[in-house]
C-alpha cells in the first residue's frame, strides 16, 4: 500500500512541468528514458547512453579516471573552504593552520583536502596503470594518452604547490630542495650548464637573481613572495590548465571511440 | 522491448526475475529509499554543517563588549572618559542612570570633547553640541549621539554592548537595554 | 542472457550497494560531525559552570543568612509607605490622569512646532540662497521669501511658547508625583541596597544555572550551544586573549601571541578558585601576576609570555603542556593520553623553570623580584666564570670571574699551583675554580700522562724565569692568631669571606642570600699556600697586588694586618701538601706538541718543526696550546692572552636552540627537551662524549664545576631565561627607569657584595649574624637615598670617617671610580624616589620652634647626648651606646629625612637603640606647673608634632662643633680597647630597663 | 628468530642488494623473452600472478608492516601520517598489477586456444549506462568519500614548525611522490635528476603510443602478446620510480643516509664517500700522471663513453641485434626509443657503476657545472 503511494508520487512528480522542464525524460524506466536520462543532463552525458558491457565492470575499469575527477572535486570544494579561512602571508599562514584545527569550525576540511590530495595523486598513477596494462593508449587514442601523461603531471604539481601553503618546516624545506634542481636547469638556471655562457662580455645575465628559479620563487629564497606565488598557482594557475585538459581529455574519450576494448 | 518495460515494473529486469516480481518491487523500495534517505541525511548534513563553517568561532577584531567597572565607581551628573580612546565610549552617570554614549559626532563623524565647566559636548569640526544627555542643542548635528546597550554582568560590573545602538528620534531610550538604573 | 534489456548488474544488488553505501556514507559524516564538535574545552567549560553554580548556591544561602533579619524591617517599611501612598490612591489617580491629558497637549503643540521648524529650515535655505545668489533672480522673489521667512518665525514663535508652557506644566506635575512617591522610592531603594548582594548571586544564578531560569530562557540556553546553531551566541566557546606586544616568532616575522588558555583555566583571576580543582585553580599569586590592578594585567601579559606553550592549542595536549616529574608525566599520560607534541619549539616551562621567562623584560635588574631562582642561576653564571668562555650578549662579562695570574710567581710556588690546576676541590672544597681534569672522558693513563705535562707546562709560563715566592721571612709578617681571630671577626672580613673547613657544615643549600657569605674565596688553608708575606700585603693593600680586584681595603694597621695573617695562616691542608707533585713526561711533550703541530701542518712539516724546537720552545708551544684549549682566559688575566677569544659555544640565544642541534651523542637515557640536556651537561660536563672515539684534541673539554643540584637548577633557568623570544619595547622594564645608573648602581651594589654587610632592598645584612647583634653590625641602608646628601655620600665613600662610634665593624675603602660611586648613589635615590642632586640649604627658622627643639632635646626631656657625641663631647653614657655625632648632621643628612626619622627611628631601621624622642600632648600642658616643665616655647606649638620634630631638628642642625671625630674615637678604643661587646647581652637589658 | 629476520631483512633493503635482487629477479617476473618465460615457469614463478600468489604477497607485506610497527625503530617511520600514502601505495600497486597480471594471464591463455580475450564482446551486446555505470560509478564515490572522511578522522594532518630557513632538517625530503627524483641525485647531477629525466620520463611517456607499435593487446589485459614493451615500462615505473620512492621514504634518514627499516635512525652514522671520476680513473690510476689543464682534454674519455652509449651503440645495435625490430618500426622512431631507452637504463647503470667502483661522473666538468 505504501509502496503503491510512493509510486504514484514518484510517477506523478516525474509528469508535473516543472520536473519535465529540468530532467526532461520522466523517472528512467522505460528504456527510451533511460537513455535520455544520460543525454539530457549535462554532466552525465559525458558517457555515451549505450557502452559495451566489459566497462560497466569494475574489475575492468577500476573505476580510478572517475574516482581521480570526484577528488578533483572533492578538492575544489574543500579548497575554496580552506581559503575562508587561510592568508598566504608569512605573518598568519602558519597561525591559520594552528587554528584549523584549533578552533575552526569543520577544521577537518584540512585533513580531507590534504589526504584527499594525496589520494588523487594514486588514484591518477593507478588510472594510468590500468590504461598502459589493457594497453588502451593505442591507436586511436595516442593523443589521449598524452594529455593523460600531461595532467598526470600536473596533478604532482599541484599537490607540489600545496605542500608549500601551511608554511611549516616541512613545507619550506620540500620546496626548497624540490625548487633547488631548477637552479642547474641547463642554461636557464643558475648553476645549470651554459649557464655561464649566457653573458655579454663580463655582464652575467643569468644568476641567483635572474634564472628560472628566482622566477617560481619571486626571490633568492623561499620567502613571502614564493608562498604568494605557490598559493596562486594552487588555487588558480594550475587548476585552471587542469580543467582545460580535463575537457579535452574526457572528450577525447567520446570521439575516439569511447572505453577500449577488444575487437 | 519498450512495451515490456511499460507493462512491466520497473525495477525487473531479467526474464529470470520475474517470477519473484512483487518480493523484488519491495526490495527495490526498501533499499533504495534506505539508501536515498541516508544519503539525503549525509549530504544535507554536509551542506548545513559548511554554512556552519562561514561563521567562524573566534574573532580577531577588538571586543565589542567591554566591561567598564562598577556603578559605584561612577559619581552623580559625571562624564567618565576613560573609555573614549579605546572603545569609543564615554560612561555618563546621571541623576538615575549610568548609560554609554557613542563618541561620533552624528554630523561628520567627528569626535566631540567633553567641556566639563561648560556640561556640554563640543564637536571640534563643526562646532556641534551636545547636552550631557547626548542630545544635540547647538551646531549643525541633525540628531543626538547614540547610546550602546548597557547591563550588569554576573559579576556585577557593568557590561556595554557596541554591537546594539539606541536612537533617541526613533523613542529608543526609553528601551530598559539602553540605561542602568541606579 | 544474450539480447536482454541492456543491463549487466543487477539492480537488487545495486540497490544495496547503495544502500549500504549512503548508510556507511552517513555514519562516517555522523562520526566527522561528532568529531567536528566534541571539543575538549567544552567539557572543561561544563564542569566549571557546574562548579560556578555550586559556588553561587553556597554563596547566596550565605547572603540569605545574612540578611535574615534585616530584610524583614526593611520590608515593613516598605509596605508601610506603599500603604500610604495606597490612601492617597485619588489624588494620585487625579494626577496620573493630568499628566496624561497634558502629554496629549503636548503632542499637539510638539507636533506644530516640529512641523512649522521644518518649514522654516526649508525656507532659511530659500533666504540664505537669495542672501547669496539674489542677484541673479531679481530681488522682488527674494523679500517676497524673507517675508514669508518672518511670518513663518513670528508663527513658530508662538507655538514654542506654547510647547514650552505645557512642558513646564508637565514638569510640575511630574515633580509633584515624584514627590508624593518619593517615600516609597526612599524605601525600596533602601531595601534594594540590603538585598544587592544577594541580587548579584540571585542575577548570576538566573544567568547560569537552568533551575532559576525562566522557560524560555531555559530553552534559549538549550539552544544557544546546540552544535551548526552555535555561531549564534554560543555560552560554551574558545576564550582568547590577543597580546600585540608579546610575539610568537614565526622566523619571517613576529606576530602577537593569542593565547586561548583561559579557554580552560576559567577560574584564573577569580581569587573565590583559589582551592579549586585544575584547570580552574586560579593563580597562586594574583598580586603580582594577571589580575588588572597587578603590574602583569592578563589582558597585556596573556599566559604565554611567562609560561610558554602553544598559546592557540584548545586541548590538554594541544597547549603543549609540560610536566614537572616523571610521576606527574605518567599521570598525565594515564589521564590525558598526554605526549609531546615535538613540532612546537616552545613547550610549556615546566613550572620549576617559569621564571626563565622574567628575563624577557627584566635584563638590567641586579636582583629580579620574586625570581629568586632566576637571580642566583645568572649570579652564578657571572660567579662561575661561564660567561668567560661563553659569550652572553645580553649579559655580558662584566669582569673576569679569576684572579689575575700575571704576578701569580710572587703569590705561589709551582707545585703549589700544579697541584691546585689539576684537582682545586682537594684543596677548597667549594672553590669555584672547576676541574678540568680526571672528568670522564680523560681518566686513562694515557690521558692523565698528557694532562699532567699540560699542567706543567702552563705552570712553567705562569713562573717565568723559574722565580716562585718563599716562606723563609714570613715570621716578619705573622702577629698573634688570636687577636688576628678577633679582628677577623670584628672589623669585617666576614661580610664576603668565611672560614670553614668542613664540607658537611655548608650543606644548607645555596640561595642569593647565602651567596652574600662566601662572596670571596672561603680561607682554608692558607697555611700551605703562598707565603705569610703575600698573605700581609694582600690585606694591607689588595688593589697593589691586583687593580681590578673587588677587595676593599680595610685600613688595617700593621699590626693588624699581621695578626690576621697569623690568624690566616694557622689553617693547613695537610693532605693536599701530601700528594705526589705532579710530573712532566717529555715524551709526552712530544706528542702533544706533534699532535697541535700535525693538527693544521703535513706530517712532514709538523716532525722538522719539532725537531728544531728547543726543550722551552716546546714547553711554551704547549702551554699556549693548553691555554687556547683548555680557555683559561676565560676566567684568568694571562699575560700574552689580553684579546684572546672566548673558547665556549655562544649562549646569547640558548633557550631557544632548537633540541636538534643539541648533540646527545650516545646517550639514550634522557628526554629529549632542552632542559633535561643542559641539566645532565652540568652534572657531567663531558657525559656527550660517552662511547666516542675522539682524539684528544677534540674530546670536549668544559669544565666541572661540581654543581650542587639547586645551583643545577638555578643555572638551567638562566641558560633557558636566554631566549629568542622577543617582546615590545614597551613591555621592558627599564622603559620605566629614566637613568641607566640606577641599573649600573645596583649591580655594582651586587658586585662588591654591599649586602654582605648591609641591608639594601630589604635584602642582606648576613654580617649580623657573625656579630650577634643589629646594634653593632653596619647600617641598614633603607631610605639611603633620601637620608644623606649625595655630596656627602659621595665624599664618605671616597674616605670613610667613623660615623657611628661603637662599631668595630669597618667601612672598608673600595677601588671605584667616579662614575661607579655616582651610579650607586643615583641607585639609592632612586630607591627613595628622590632624584636631586643639588638642594638648597635648609635654612634654620630661629624662633619658637628651635627652642622648643632644644627643650626636647634636653636632659629633662629626650636626652640626646645621653648616646651621641656633640662635636667632640662625649656622651654620657658608655661606648657601647654611642650614636653618630650630631654636629655631622648637617652636612651628612638631608634635612626632612631627620623628621622623618624622629617620627619613629624603628621603621626606617629595625632593631636601632635609637627611641623615638618624647614629645608632649596638650593635655599634659593642663597641669599647673606646665610652663615650669614644658616652657613657654613648647606649650606655645600646642601639641603640633611636627612642628616640635621640625625644632628638634633644627636644634641639631644649629649644632656647632668638629665634625669628624674619627681620630678621637680611635684615640679612644685605642686606650680602652673594645671589651663591652663581650657582656653585651647582659648590660643591654640593664640599660634598657634604666631609660626606658 | 624475530631479531635475525629484522636483521636480515636491513641487509637486504640495502639499496645495494635490493636493488640489484629487483633488477635480477624481474626479467624473470614479467619474462620479456622465451627463456625467462621458461624459467619463470619451470620455476613457478608464474603462480605469483594466481590467487595463492595473492595471498601470499599481501600476506608478506602485512607481516612486514605489522613486524614493523612493533618495531620502535620502524613505527617512528611506519606510523608518520604522511607517510600513509606510501603504504597505501604499496598495497594498491602490488594489488593492480597483481590483478592486471592475473586477468593477463588468463586472456593469453585463451587467445593461445584461439578464444576471443574475456573483455570481447558481441558488439551489439551492450549496455544502457543509466543505470548500470551510472549506479556503480555513484556507489564507488560514495564508498571513496567514506573512505576519504574515515581516514581524515583517524589521521591528523601533521604540521611542523614554523618554516624557519635557518634550519635545515636532517633529512629534508622532497614530497614522497618526486623521491624517486631525490633519490637519482645521489648518482647523477642536479641538472639530470631534476631536469633532463623529469622531461625525458614527461616526453618518454607521452610518446609510449609511438614507439610501441605493437597492434596487439589493445583493450584488454594480456602480456605475452606485448611482453617486451611491457617489461620495460613496469621496470622502469616499478623498480625505478615506485621502489625509489618506497627507498626514500622509509629507508633515508639524516644525512641522507640508508638506515634498513629496523635500524635506529642515528645521525652520527657516517658512510664513506669516496668517489672518484672516470677522467680521474684514467689520468691518475691507469696513467699515473696529473690531470691534464685543458678541460675538454681532461674529460675526453668521458665523451667518447657518452658519445659511444648515446650515439655509436644504437647504431651497431641497429646493425645487429635489433636489425630485425629497426627495419620493422623505421629510424626516427628507433632513434627516439632508443634515446628514451637508453636514458632510462642509464640510471641503474650509473648506480652501479657508483657502487661498484665508486664512480662519481663519467664527465665531471665543474667549471661549467655540467656533469654526468
Amino acid at each position: 500500500m505504501e509502496n503503491k503511494n510512493k509510486k504514484s508520487f514518484l510517477e506523478r512528480m516525474g509528469e508535473s512541468q516543472v520536473w519535465k522542464s529540468i530532467i526532461r525524460s520522466g523517472v528512467p524506466r522505460s528504456r527510451r528514458q533511460r537513455m535520455q536520462a544520460i543525454l539530457g543532463s549535462v554532466f552525465l552525458h559525458l558517457h555515451p547512453a549505450r557502452i559495451p558491457k566489459h566497462a560497466v565492470k569494475i574489475g575492468y575499469t577500476w573505476c580510478m579516471g572517475g574516482l581521480s575527477f570526484f577528488l578533483f572535486i572533492v578538492l575544489t570544494i574543500t579548497g575554496i573552504l580552506l581559503m575562508f579561512y587561510y592568508r598566504p602571508t608569512v605573518e598568519y599562514a602558519y597561525t591559520d593552520i594552528i587554528d584549523m584545527t584549533e578552533q575552526v569550525p569543520l577544521g577537518i576540511m584540512r585533513e580531507l583536502h590534504r589526504w584527499g590530495a594525496h589520494a588523487m595523486v594514486l588514484t591518477v598513477w593507478l588510472h594510468m596503470l590500468r590504461v598502459f596494462m589493457t594497453g588502451s593508449y593505442k591507436p586511436p587514442r595516442e593523443f589521449n594518452w598524452g594529455v593523460g601523461v600531461l595532467l598526470m603531471t600536473l596533478t604532482l604539481f599541484l599537490s607540489f604547490t600545496g605542500y608549500l601553503l601551511p608554511w611549516d618546516q616541512l613545507a619550506i624545506w620540500a620546496i626548497t630542495v624540490g625548487t633547488n634542481m631548477a637552479r642547474a636547469h641547463p642554461f636557464i638556471g643558475h648553476e645549470g650548464p651554459g649557464a655561464s655562457l649566457l653573458a655579454i662580455g663580463d655582464i652575467n645575465l643569468v644568476h641567483a637573481g635572474s634564472d628560472v628559479r628566482f622566477a617560481l620563487l619571486g626571490g633568492r629564497f623561499v620567502g613571502e613572495a614564493s608562498l604568494l606565488r605557490f598559493y596562486v598557482l594552487h588555487c588558480i594557475g594550475v587548476p585552471f590548465i587542469v580543467m582545460i585538459l580535463m575537457a579535452v581529455h574526457f572528450w577525447r574519450i567520446r570521439k575516439d571511440g569511447g572505453i577500449s576494448g577488444p575487437l | 522491448m519498450t512495451e515490456d518495460i511499460k507493462t512491466t515494473p520497473p525495477a525487473s529486469v531479467s526474464p529470470a526475475e520475474k517470477d519473484d516480481n512483487a518480493l523484488g518491487r519491495r526490495g527495490f523500495f526498501r533499499w533504495m529509499t534506505v539508501g536515498w534517505i541516508a544519503f539525503s541525511v549525509a549530504t544535507g548534513g554536509f551542506f548545513t554543517v559548511i554554512v556552519r563553517f562561514l561563521f567562524p568561532n573566534v574573532l580577531f577584531e577588538p571586543p565589542q563588549t567591554f566591561k567598564a567597572g562598577f556603578p559605584n565607581d561612577y559619581a552623580s551628573n559625571f562624564v567618565d572618559t576613560r573609555y573614549k580612546k579605546k572603545f569609543n565610549v564615554w560612561m555618563v552617570r546621571d541623576e538615575e542612570s549610568i548609560f554609554a554614549l557613542s563618541t561620533v559626532c552624528t554630523h561628520l563623524g567627528c569626535t566631540p570633547n567633553w567641556l566639563g565647566t561648560e556640561n556640554k559636548f563640543k564637536c571640534p569640526c563643526h562646532g556641534s553640541g551636545f547636552r550631557m544627555t547626548g542630545i544635540n542643542f547647538e551646531g549643525p548635528a541633525p540628531r543626538p549621539l547614540e547610546r550602546y546597550k548597557i547591563s550588569v554582568a554576573t559579576d556585577g560590573q557593568i557590561l556595554v554592548d557596541k554591537t546594539k545602538s539606541f536612537k533617541w528620534e526613533k523613542g529608543e531610550w526609553e528601551n530598559a537595554e539602553s540605561f542602568l538604573k541606579v | 542472457m544474450f539480447k536482454n534489456d541492456e543491463r549487466y548488474w543487477n539492480i537488487h544488488q545495486l540497490n544495496k550497494w547503495f544502500a549500504i553505501s549512503s548508510i556507511l556514507f552517513m555514519i562516517s559524516f555522523v562520526w566527522m560531525f561528532i568529531d567536528d564538535n566534541d571539543d575538549e574545552y567544552k567539557v572543561y567549560q561544563r564542569n566549571f559552570r557546574q562548579l560556578e553554580i555550586q559556588m553561587a548556591e553556597v554563596e547566596l544561602a550565605e547572603e540569605l543568612e545574612t540578611v535574615k533579619n534585616e530584610r524583614v524591617s526593611y520590608e515593613e517599611k516598605a509596605q508601610e509607605a506603599q500603604n500610604i501612598l495606597n490612601s492617597k490612591k485619588s489624588l494620585a489617580d487625579s494626577l496620573e490622569f493630568r499628566l496624561v491629558t497634558l502629554k496629549g497637549i503636548f503632542y499637539r503643540h510638539n507636533m506644530n512646532y516640529q512641523g512649522q521648524k521644518s518649514e522654516i529650515d526649508a525656507l532659511k535655505y530659500l533666504v540664505e540662497k537669495d542672501n547669496t545668489h539674489g542677484l541673479d533672480h531679481g530681488e522682488d522673489h527674494s523679500a517676497e521669501n524673507r517675508q514669508t521667512f518672518d511670518d513663518a518665525n513670528v508663527l513658530l514663535h508662538n507655538y514654542k511658547l506654547k510647547k514650552e508652557a505645557t512642558e513646564t506644566d508637565i514638569a510640575n506635575t511630574e515633580l509633584f508625583i515624584k514627590e508624593m512617591n518619593r517615600d516609597v522610592k526612599a524605601s525600596t531603594e533602601e531595601l534594594n541596597r540590603i538585598l544587592a548582594d544577594v541580587q548579584l548571586v540571585q542575577n548570576k544564578l538566573e544567568k547560569i544555572d537552568r533551575k532559576h531560569m525562566s522557560f524560555m530562557n531555559k530553552v534559549g540556553d538549550l539552544v544557544r550551544d546546540l552544535p551548526i546553531l552555535d555561531f549564534m551566541n554560543p555560552y560554551y566557546k574558545v576564550k582568547q586573549i590577543v597580546v600585540p606586544d608579546i610575539k610568537y616568532n614565526v622566523n619571517f616575522t613576529q606576530v602577537p601571541s593569542v593565547d586561548r588558555c583561559t579557554s580552560c583555566h576559567l577560574g584564573i583571576t577569580n581569587p573565590d578558585f583559589a582551592e579549586a580543582e585544575q584547570p580552574f585553580r586560579s593563580h597562586p599569586n594574583l598580586e603580582t601576576y594577571l589580575s588588572s590592578a597587578s603590574p602583569h594585567p592578563m589582558t597585556e601579559f596573556g599566559c604565554t609570555g611567562c609560561h610558554s606553550g602553544r598559546a592557540r592549542g584548545t586541548s590538554f595536549v594541544s597547549a603543549v603542556h609540560m610536566p614537572d616529574s616523571d610521576e606527574e608525566k605518567a599521570r598525565w599520560e594515564e589521564e590525558y593520553d598526554w605526549e609531546q607534541m615535538h613540532h612546537w619549539l616552545q613547550p610549556m616551562l615546566p613550572s620549576n623553570y617559569t621564571e626563565a621567562s622574567c628575563f624577557k623584560c627584566h635584563q638590567k635588574e641586579a636582583y629580579i623580584n620574586d625570581a629568586d631562582q632566576l637571580t642566583l642561576g645568572l649570579s652564578l653564571i657571572e660567579k662561575s666564570g661561564c660567561n668567560g668562555c661563553h659569550l652572553i650578549q645580553r649579559y655580558q662579562e662584566r669582569r673576569k670571574a679569576g684572579p689575575d695570574l700575571a704576578k701569580v710567581s710572587e703569590k705561589l710556588n709551582k707545585s703549589w699551583t700544579a697541584k691546585w690546576i689539576k684537582s682545586p676541590k682537594e684543596f677548597r672544597h667549594n672553590t669555584r675554580m672547576p676541574h678540568f681534569f680526571g672528568q670522564d672522558n680523560n681518566s686513562s693513563p694515557d690521558m692523565i700522562k698528557r694532562n699532567d705535562t699540560e699542567i706543567m707546562t702552563m705552570v712553567n709560563y705562569l713562573f717565568p724565569n723559574g722565580k716562585e715566592v718563599s716562606t723563609e721571612n714570613d715570621h716578619r709578617f705573622m702577629g698573634d692568631a688570636v687577636k688576628g681571630e678577633e679582628l677577623f671577626n670584628a672589623v669585617g672580613c666576614r661580610g664576603c669571606h668565611i672560614v670553614e673547613p668542613d664540607e658537611a657544615n655548608m650543606s644548607d643549600g645555596i640561595s642569593i642570600e647565602s651567596i652574600l657569605k662566601d662572596h670571596g674565596p672561603n680561607l682554608i688553608g692558607l697555611g700551605s699556600k703562598g707565603s705569610a708575606k703575600w698573605v700581609y700585603n694582600w690585606i694591607k693593600n689588595p688593589s697593589e697586588y691586583w687593580p681590578e680586584t673587588r677587595m676593599p681595603d680595610l685600613r688595617l694597621s700593621d699590626q693588624e694586618a699581621k695578626d690576621i695573617t697569623a690568624y690566616l695562616r694557622s689553617f693547613t691542608n695537610p693532605d693536599f701538601e701530601a700528594m705526589d707533585d705532579i710530573e712532566l713526561d717529555k715524551k709526552q711533550l712530544e706528542n702533544i706538541a706533534f699532535g697541535w703541530l700535525s693538527k693544521m701542518n703535513t706530517e712532514a712539516f709538523a716532525k722538522s718543526t719539532l725537531a728544531n724546537m728547543s726543550h722551552d720552545e716546546k714547553m711554551d708551544f704547549v702551554a699556549d696550546k693548553s691555554f687556547r684549549y683548555y680557555g683559561c682566559f676565560g676566567c684568568h688575566n694571562i699575560p700574552g692572552y689580553e684579546d684572546a677569544k672566548p673558547i665556549g659555544t655562544e649562549l646569547t640565544f640558548e633557550g631557544s636552540k632548537p633540541v636538534d642541534k643539541l648533540d646527545f651523542g650516545y646517550i639514550h637515557d634522557i628526554e629529549h627537551v632542552n632542559h633535561a640536556w643542559f641539566r645532565r651537561k652540568l652534572e657531567n660536563p663531558r657525559i656527550f662524549d660517552h662511547g666516542k672515539e675522539s682524539p684528544a684534541e677534540d674530546k670536549l673539554r668544559m669544565p666541572n664545576f661540581g654543581f650542587s643540584d639547586l645551583e643545577i637548577e638555578a643555572l638551567v633557568t638562566a641558560i633557558l631565561s636566554l631566549s629568542e623570544d622577543e617582546v615590545s619595547l614597551k613591555m621592558h622594564a627599564d622603559q620605566y627607569v629614566s637613568d641607566e645608573l640606577v641599573y649600573e648602581g645596583r649591580k655594582l651594589i651586587k658586585e662588591f657584595n654591599c649586602q654582605g654587610c648591609h641591608i639594601i632592598d630589604n635584602f642582606g645584612g648576613q654580617i649580623v649574624d657573625v656579630i650577634g647583634s643589629a646594634e653593632f653590625s653596619p647600617p641598614s641602608l633603607n631610605t639611603q637615598g633620601r637620608k644623606t646628601q649625595p655630596d656627602w655620600l659621595f665624599k664618605f665613600f671616597n674616605g670613610p670617617t667613623t660615623i657611628r662610634p661603637n662599631l668595630q665593624v669597618r667601612m672598608p675603602s673600595f677601588n671605584m671610580t667616579d662614575d661607579q660611586w655616582n651610579s650607586i648613589i643615583r641607585s639609592f635615590q632612586f630607591a627613595d624616589d628622590q632624584l636631586l642632586a643639588y638642594e638648597t640649604d635648609h635654612s634654620i627658622s630661629w624662633g619658637r620652634k628651635i627652642k622648643a627643639g632644644e627643650k626636647l632635646a634636653s636632659t629633662d626631656f629626650g636626652a640626646c647626648d645621653n648616646c651621641h657625641f656633640y662635636g667632640s663631647t662625649f656622651p654620657i653614657q658608655g661606648a657601647q651606646a654611642w650614636a653618630p655625632n650630631l654636629a655631622m648632621a648637617k652636612d651628612r643628612l638631608r634635612a626632612d629625612w631627620i623628621v622623618d626619622w624622629l617620627k619613629d627611628p624603628m621603621v626606617i631601621m629595625p632593631g636601632t637603640k635609637m627611641p623615638a624622642p618624647f614629645l608632649p600632648t596638650t593635655d599634659l600642658f593642663e597641669d599647673d606647673d606646665a610652663s615650669n616643665i614644658y616652657g613657654e616655647h613648647l606649650i606655645a606649638l600646642d601639641g603640633d608634632t611636627t612642628a616640635m620634630l621640625e625644632g628638634i631638628r633644627d636644634f641639631i642642625w644649629a649644632m656647632k662643633g668638629q665634625k669628624d671625630i674619627s681620630n678621637i674615637v680611635k684615640q679612644y678604643f685605642d686606650e680602652n680597647g673594645y671589651n663591652f661587646g663581650e657582656e653585651e647581652s647582659d648590660e643591654e637589658d640593664e640599660w634598657d630597663d634604666d631609660e626606658w | 628468530m624475530l631479531q635475525t629476520f629484522k636483521d636480515i631483512i636491513d641487509i637486504l633493503s640495502a639499496p645495494t642488494v635490493s636493488f640489484t635482487l629487483l633488477t635480477i629477479a624481474f626479467p624473470f617476473v614479467f619474462p620479456p623473452t622465451d627463456w625467462f618465460e621458461k624459467i619463470h615457469r619451470k620455476f613457478g614463478i608464474c603462480r605469483l600472478w594466481t590467487k595463492p600468489g595473492f595471498y601470499g604477497g599481501m600476506i608478506a607485506i602485512t607481516f612486514f608492516f605489522v613486524v614493523g610497527y612493533f618495531d620502535p625503530n620502524f613505527n617512528i617511520t611506519l606510523t608518520k601520517a604522511d607517510n600513509f600514502p606510501i603504504i597505501l601505495m604499496i598495497y594498491s600497486m602490488f594489488i593492480a598489477i597483481w590483478w592486471s597480471m592475473y586477468q593477463a594471464y588468463q586472456n593469453d591463455d585463451r587467445l593461445e586456444n584461439g578464444l576471443k580475450p574475456m573483455e570481447y564482446n558481441d558488439p551489439d551486446d551492450k549496455v544502457l549506462v543509466w543505470p548500470d555505470l551510472v549506479y556503480i560509478e555513484f556507489i564507488a564515490l560514495i564508498l571513496f568519500m567514506v573512505f576519504l572522511i574515515v581516514w581524515s578522522i583517524l589521521v591528523a594532518a601533521p604540521l611542523e614548525e614554523p618554516a624557519n630557513p635557518a634550519a635545515t632538517p636532517n633529512p629534508s625530503k622532497a614530497p614522497w611522490y618526486f623521491l624517486g627524483l631525490q633519490e637519482m641525485l645521489v648518482y647523477f647531477d642536479p641538472w639530470i635528476a631534476g631536469i633532463i629525466f623529469p622531461i625525458f620520463i614527461i616526453i618518454g611517456m607521452m610518446a609510449i603510443p609511438y614507439m610501441d607499435i605493437n597492434k596487439k593487446g589493445d583493450g584488454y589485459y594480456s602480456f605475452k602478446e606485448r611482453r617486451i614493451g611491457m617489461f620495460i615500462f613496469m621496470y622502469g615505473w616499478v623498480v625505478l620510480w615506485l621502489f625509489l620512492i618506497v627507498i626514500g621514504t622509509f629507508f633515508r634518514g639524516p644525512n641522507w643516509n640508508f638506515f634498513g627499516p629496523f635500524e635506529y635512525w642515528d645521525a652520527h652514522k657516517v658512510v664513506p664517500l669516496n668517489n672518484v671520476n672516470l677522467s680521474e680513473y684514467i689520468w691518475v690510476k691507469m696513467l699515473g700522471t696529473g690531470m691534464p689543464t685543458n678541460i675538454l682534454l681532461r674529460e675526453i674519455i668521458g665523451f667518447i663513453v657518452l658519445i659511444g652509449y648515446m650515439g655509436i651503440l644504437p647504431i651497431i645495435l641497429a646493425k645487429s641485434w635489433l636489425k630485425n625490430y629497426f627495419q620493422e618500426i623505421g629510424p626516427v622512431r628507433y632513434t627516439f626509443l632508443m634515446l628514451f631507452g637508453l636514458s632510462m637504463l642509464s640510471l641503474p647503470i650509473k648506480m652501479y657503476m657508483r657502487w661498484l667502483f665508486n664512480l662519481k661522473y663519467i664527465i665531471a666538468i665543474p667549471e661549467w657545472f655540467f656533469n654526468i
